[in-house]
């Protein structure tokens, strides 16, 4: 593995983090339309001891450092999310073990990893109003892009985001069956789930700053 | 936000604090894992029995730890599961060679962070069970759902079970018995207001002078309906119907009732609340053997009320009368 | 109005018949005079104590009638002291060969319901004495005032002369007992929200977003100021300042710290709160003995605090950790 | 004594009774100013019992019928207001033990049995800011009508219910030294005291059903 494909995966847990821990007030406010309000604040806490750890997690494979950003998360993050985004950030750890250098292929099969990995865990389907209804759409909008012959990473990234934000959104429609949201029945219906939304906040915050990830070649320009 | 609260990342380890300082004899306090243990924990002559949670349901779970209840509670933030490293770490520093009984609320993040700890600690040889408690009749159970929430009713859960471990049942008697009480207890609950989580900082959805949330949980998530508000007697009765049909409570039927305060609601009017459930109950002709009225799950400061039923035989009876001393009840 | 009410002019008795009907073996209730006692009461082995205040107390006084605390209490409606024909019934029933003592908050229409009610009693032959809880160091004290208020440090008057009256003192000695604790005992309260009352409806007062009564008593009248809500540090600082320096709290103080809450406030905030003041007083020198946590005194659905310090020695030490069943406190 | 001043005197207390009662709310709100808010609640529940047994009051004497209200008003009603009524009523019944008409003389006396019973029983001072301070100043400008040779009953009424309204207003200025007001201490300064307005509301009313009080000549013209 190249030392350029640590520094990339860095640089996307680094923004996941400051993505995470900046809308910590916005993401609480989408939990608590039909939910209890505490996913900001879960995620936060988990995230902000990502940024102050991450300097100092192993860094001989993005696998190990990833793996050290799940353990953080599964300390740190309580709630639902916890479980769901620690074994969603262990298992892209696992599917990077024997990768050596992260092309789009190994970006989707990582993508595909987490989402397995929290079905299993949490039991959700396509179409329970969860974050996976915006995960697996965007993974499959990725792949899709790379069938088409697609190979520029700012354009990718900006697919990625603009299919996470398109599946965010049309959970509102969805009637939620897992989670706190799912006690208010009809109700969830009508607005978004918030781990779909932030999802699509993150992933544009990412295409945001493609640019000015390391070894882009004019940083400035984008 | 008008709230005894400094940072709000800080809101669960001050009540802690504050806590441990107010038990110093009787209760130990570990902050790196939220967690509050009985002194004289874990001995080897009782299970350990853990529960954890999110926070916000206080006199629940961390204020109910001691003699005759639970050897330790680990919970998380303000409604948030505890992290899998706090109910692991909870498990190991526990441990009694008679086993680890952990009692949890029926919610997903709950359910995850404590599989995942018990799959944990019986990887390290401990033997850990679990018990589900999802008394909330507010929830329609499907096939296709999470199921029915844990509510109010985890004190009859806690209590039995407490009761029995201390007296030295086995791993399998508790389960046993958990479950038998569960099974027998249904509970409903309606909002009057929402609640003010400190880390938000105003209240969690707004609610009209004139309504109400029935079917609410503890998570001051909104409820299954919107009303009018009523008068006591028109919304004690909504709850005790609903309780008593999901129950299928008949005459002759042995009862305890328990009217339980959200947080904001005074006792005055838990109490007044509580003479209408019980006369209803009796009205039906059954007999109320044992009566619980104060906060025992609360949803932060939320005013509103849960009504709880359980069907009593002699086991669960003499179960819930054993002695027990909890911080929130010494004096 | 959101509240558990029926018809308003029915709440006090409402919440009684609840009270009764909750705990039919230890606690009778005669409707006519808002009496509610022990049901092994009168005896003449015990002087008979009684208090009686305004209703919206809750648990005062009505819910700490037991064994160890009072032999009956008397309420009024919500915020007014009762009749003087209640106290007066309350006595005559309850008359012990050991005789009767009153335990009266200062306040003018308490003061005056039980001096008229005590004449009555002696008119007839029993044997009666007052003792008056003055623990509020909000009231400037003055000649020319009605004095202080007697607030939640009423409870250790109670806990105290309940002890000595379940060992079979007499009325000398309970009145010098109470009298002793009532002269340890400092209070002082801020609210964060005013209270409604079920007849009025609204709430007492407004009170902005981001403003507080400091120095408030029971009834949910205001203050003595108001001021910015500030943090829970600063807010408790305050209250433990003030009480601290009115009892001229100093290094190697023996004491028992309460931190009541006056009835919208949860009880996480409650602990939350007593962390900082034991600490504030752990850091002055002062030994924390004895620790209480949560609603002693409320004012109805009041959101707020009061801290109340007690200066021990051996004597109140021992009668406040003896032995007391109440309502509230027992499951 | 003539059944006509038993008639008269239980007109007078139904009329104060109604007034009580009518003005629940208010009184209440007037006591929530500074103090607890129970004036208005506390009154009521005694005069309204005072209203259904007054037909049952014994009304051989004024004296025995004021008796009959002061026994129904110390055992129903609570609070500080509860003794001060009680005891001004029974003070009122006291002072007509051995009249026999009740002239303006008789009221004067009367009035001031009841005020100096109130200030026995609660150890308020004029100026203290409780309903003492509309009671004396308006007896003192009753008496001084006489002393002028006012004999007509309408406008002795009249002078009496204004003296009562212009005082009661003027202890807005009064800091609280008794009752629950006093605690608030200079935050008492600025609104009238609840009970010296009760009394206001009270002459007042009385001063408009003047005119239909039994015996009148003519009823309607006043
Ligand atoms: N069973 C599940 N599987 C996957 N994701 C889930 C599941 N349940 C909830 N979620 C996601 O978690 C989000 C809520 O997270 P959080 O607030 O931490 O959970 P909670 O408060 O319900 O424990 C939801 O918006 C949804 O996207
Ligand atoms: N010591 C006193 N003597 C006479 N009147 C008093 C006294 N204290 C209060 N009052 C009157 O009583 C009124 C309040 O009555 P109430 O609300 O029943 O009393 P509280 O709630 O303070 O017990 C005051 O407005 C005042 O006019
Ligand atoms: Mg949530
Ligand atoms: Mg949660
Ligand atoms: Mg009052
Ligand atoms: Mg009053």
């Amino acid at each position: 593995m190249t030392g350029s494909s640590v520094d990339t995966v860095r640089f996307v847990v680094r923004s996941i983090a400051t993505t995470a821990v900046e809308n910590e007030d916005y993401f609480g406010e989408l939990d608590a339309v039909v939910g209890d309000g505490d996913f900001g604040f879960s995620l936060a806490r988990g995230f902000e001891k990502v940024l102050e750890d991450i300097d100092d997690y192993p860094d001989d494979t993005a696998s190990a450092l990833l793996q050290a950003a799940a353990m953080t998360i599964s300390s740190r993050v309580g709630g639902t999310s916890g479980p769901i985004w620690g074994t969603g950030f262990l298992r892209a750890s696992l599917s990077l073990r024997d990768t050596d250098e992260i092309d789009l292929a190994a970006v989707v099969a990582l993508l595909r990893a987490a989402a397995e990995g929290i079905q299993a865990r949490g039991k959700a389907q396509l179409g329970d109003k969860t974050l996976l209804d915006a995960l697996i759409p965007a993974t499959d909008a990725l792949a899709a892009a790379d069938a088409e012959g697609e190979a520029d990473s700012s354009a990718l990234v900006a697919r990625f985001a603009a299919a996470t934000r398109e599946s965010a959104e049309a959970t509102s429609s969805l009637r939620a069956m897992r989670g706190r949201a799912s006690y208010s029945g009809e109700r969830s219906i009508g607005s978004p789930d918030a781990g779909a939304v932030a999802l699509a906040v993150i992933a544009e915050r990412l295409a945001e700053q493609w640019p000015q990830r390391p070894g882009a070649e004019n940083p400035d320009a984008g | 936000m008008k709230k005894f609260v400094d940072d709000p990342k800080d809101f669960v380890p001050q009540m802690l604090r504050g806590l441990a300082l107010a038990n110093p004899d009787t209760l130990r306090y570990v902050p790196e894992y939220n967690l509050i243990h009985r002194a004289d924990a874990p001995s080897d002559d009782r299970v350990t029995v853990i529960q954890g949670s999110g926070s916000g349901h206080e006199p629940a779970h961390v204020m109910t730890v001691g003699p005759g209840m639970l050897t330790a509670a680990c919970p998380g933030d303000v409604f948030a599961a505890p992290p899998v490293e706090y109910v692991y770490e909870t498990i190991k520093r526990l441990a009694s060679a008679k086993g680890v009984l952990l009692i949890v609320n029926n919610y997903t993040g709950d359910r995850m962070a404590f599989e995942m700890a018990q799959e944990l600690g019986s990887a390290e040889g401990i033997e850990v069970r679990t018990l589900f408690v999802d008394d909330d009749v507010a929830v329609q159970d499907s096939l296709y759902t999470v199921g029915r929430r844990g509510v109010a009713g985890n004190f009859f859960v806690m209590k039995a079970v407490g009761a029995a471990a201390e007296a030295g049942a086995d791993l399998d008697e508790l389960v046993r018995i958990g479950e038998k009480v569960n099974a027998a207890t249904r509970t409903m609950g309606l909002a009057l207001t929402a609640c003010t989580p400190p880390a938000k900082g105003s209240p969690l959805f707004e609610l009209e002078a004139d309504k109400i949330e029935f079917g609410v949980g503890i998570h001051g998530e909104p409820g299954r309906k919107r009303v009018e508000v009523g008068s006591a007697t028109e919304m004690v009765t909504a709850l005790v119907d609903a309780v008593a049909a999901d129950l299928e409570v008949v005459q002759g039927d042995r009862l305890a009732l328990m009217a339980n305060g959200l947080g904001g609601t005074p006792i005055s009017e838990l109490y007044l609340a509580y003479g209408i459930a019980h006369e209803l109950l009796t009205g039906r002709g059954a007999a109320i053997e044992r009566s619980y009225v104060g906060e025992y799950c609360t949803s932060l400061d939320m005013a509103g009320l849960s009504v709880t039923i359980v069907r009593l035989d002699d086991e669960i009876a003499g179960l819930l009368a054993a002695p027990a001393e909890i911080a929130v009840r010494v004096f």
